[in-house]
């Protein structure tokens, strides 16, 4: 059966895409975001993932307003960036696993997700830049993916409660794969920010801090909040935080951390940063 | 407002290609009648007031890729909103991660 | 709060579309059907529903597999039927009401139903011959609309078990919201019927009688069938009777049967009709 | 099956447009070249044999838009995948509803 090495939750700003291409990691603006990585680097380096689940928000690339999904998976060969209006460049093709797509999506709806599965599928910023920030080496089909998408754009949102049974139920489907793949987990997006309205600009340490902190001792802990909750602790797009719960959820019972990172500002964002292996 | 802001959010969604970014930059007024968007959310196209535009029924998401046209970035887009100069925004991000 | 008038599940063969079109309702191949529906057509003028909740699956005109979702539902202002590409005609538009359908989305997602939701949604024929067959006499706006739709086209399906409880919770939606609206629900589709492979032109009478029957009496008997099940008793197309289980849901514990109708074949379907009402 | 016929089931959903359904006509294998469908999805729909369609992926509501260009109804189908004629084909079914 698959393994899950592990899980990490890292945030997606689309700004991030343009530092990489310019070369800015040791930049004074950068550093202190970019310097998270290296640790989770030579732990990935010893996991050896074949395959990345990356669970993460679209932002108006693949779905638009007349289909907009709560949770959907990807099940196509490959999937392609596109230009998604902002300028940020785009980054290359990612390889799917058709297998572990349609063996999650079989797994998922016999447990009650009513999922949108995705035959062909564009991924944004919100997948592509953390696949870059973790392996920057990244060739052309060394690491297999399976997208998973979740809406935090449209309102309603699914809440935290959902989100973390949905990835208990995704570790589920991972481990009842017969395959000897070696799987890693990815939460994309957060931490706090809000882009929006008279509260542009909030930012909420206190709030993101006492969350990584509980996400890894007490993942149930979140599930006390609402969305409007969250969006109030956290901001209009803080609420991507949903993200890394449900990626806590696939690490199952108990984790430990391998590695984790906090730095306010990237972009208008709490960027965070949290590795974490299952025990 | 997710219904009241359906043309403009549609009308932003078609920025994601460079072609109807080029066909609106050379006659946004005509650019927003072609979505049918109603008077106040053209209104705040026009003038590019991000807060009309929300008022408006507009998604931040969707929003983002009219601002990106103008090479507007999410700190011009903040401060905006907030009133205050760029630099003075900046400035109170830095500041919410020193406490 | 909004009152349920009562379900009325019934087929939605595309060829119908075309009696209807050329008047053929006397015609000696299609009276046997036709006769099921006066009396529906009495008990609705009796009930007059303000709004029809629509629960079908589309064949192909608003959703490919690109983007293939479980449970979706319609939010917009007006739905369009168009051109299905197999020659039927296309009907005039229908009326949504948007208030409705909000309400049933935060509801539904508050009640951990996965939706996906449609701000623009084509209607196929699904959709609309149930509705023509119900109100011939129908004017534009005389009756406003909520689709809700369910993947019966791309394996895996939902579970009758699940469907059930999806029409539950839509049950307590509606009866939540805050209007004096009537409601009917409508379920399409089915009954046995098979339109591929070497088995194409089953159908069990048998079961659909029972089925039929046990449906009024005791819905949750379904749930003791999976979807392979379902297949092989009722056919590849047989298993649209989800969208009549969703309907039977809606209706609550007990209905009693106001009319009922089934007769073999129209086109390759066995075409039943069910009217119920609360009790 | 799913993964295995996206490409043809992709060209028969282009099916949904009467200018589609004029080009393909006009020049089915160039149509199927189009959608990238591979030797034995294009054999299977040059021939117009159902069963090989299916048995290369294609869904059966996919499939029957391509029925419908050819003004094959559901009984044409059902009788060229069972092997007998469109009249057993359909005393077949009126039999059903008999016992
Ligand atoms: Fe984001
Ligand atoms: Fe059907």
């Amino acid at each position: 059966m698959a393994k899950i090495v592990g899980g990490i939750c890292t945030t997606h700003v689309p700004y991030i895409g343009r530092a990489i291409a310019k070369n800015l990691q040791q930049d004074p603006y950068w550093k202190p975001f970019f310097d998270g990585f290296p640790p989770i680097h030579a732990w990935l380096d010893q996991v050896k993932p074949d395959v990345a689940v990356v669970v993460y928000n679209d932002h108006g690339l693949n779905f638009f307003l007349d289909k907009m999904p709560t949770f959907s998976i990807g099940a196509a060969p490959e999937y392609h960036h596109a230009d998604e209006g902002w300028g940020i460049p785009t980054t290359g093709s990612f390889m799917g696993d058709q297998d572990l797509s349609w063996h999650m999506i079989d797994s998922l709806i016999e447990d009650e997700f009513d999922l949108t599965t995705c035959q062909e599928m564009l991924v944004d910023h919100a997948f592509t830049i953390p696949i870059d920030l973790l392996l920057p080496n990244r060739q052309a089909g060394s690491i297999r993916t399976v997208p998973v998408c979740q809406n935090t754009v449209q309102f309603p949102l699914p809440s935290a409660k959902r989100c973390l049974a949905f990835g208990r139920a995704i570790r589920k489907a991972i481990e009842s794969w017969d395959s000897d793949a070696r799987v890693v987990v990815l939460g994309t997006g957060g931490l706090s920010h809000q882009l929006d309205g008279e509260r542009a600009g909030f930012i909420n340490k206190k709030f993101d801090l006492e969350f990584m902190d509980k996400l890894v001792s007490e993942p149930d802990w979140v599930s006390q909040y609402s969305i409007p909750d969250i969006v109030e602790l956290t901001g209009t797009q803080g609420v991507e935080l949903l993200n890394w719960v449900t990626c806590r959820g696939v690490l199952g019972d108990k984790v430990k951390i391998v590695h984790s990172n906090y730095h306010i500002p990237i972009s208008n964002t709490a960027a965070g940063t949290l590795a974490m292996e299952s025990i | 407002m997710a219904r009241k802001g359906y043309a403009l959010n549609k009308m932003c969604y078609s920025f994601n290609s460079e072609e109807n970014r080029q066909e609106f930059l050379a006659d946004p007024a005509a650019y927003c009648d072609k979505f049918a968007l109603n008077d106040e959310q053209k209104k705040a196209v026009l003038s590019l007031q991000v807060l009309d535009m929300l008022a408006a029924g507009g998604n931040a998401y969707f929003i983002a890729k009219l601002g990106g046209i103008y090479k507007l970035d999410m700190q011009d887009v903040g401060a905006q909103q907030t009133g205050v100069t760029k630099e003075e925004f900046m400035a109170k991000l830095v500041e919410a991660g020193r406490n």
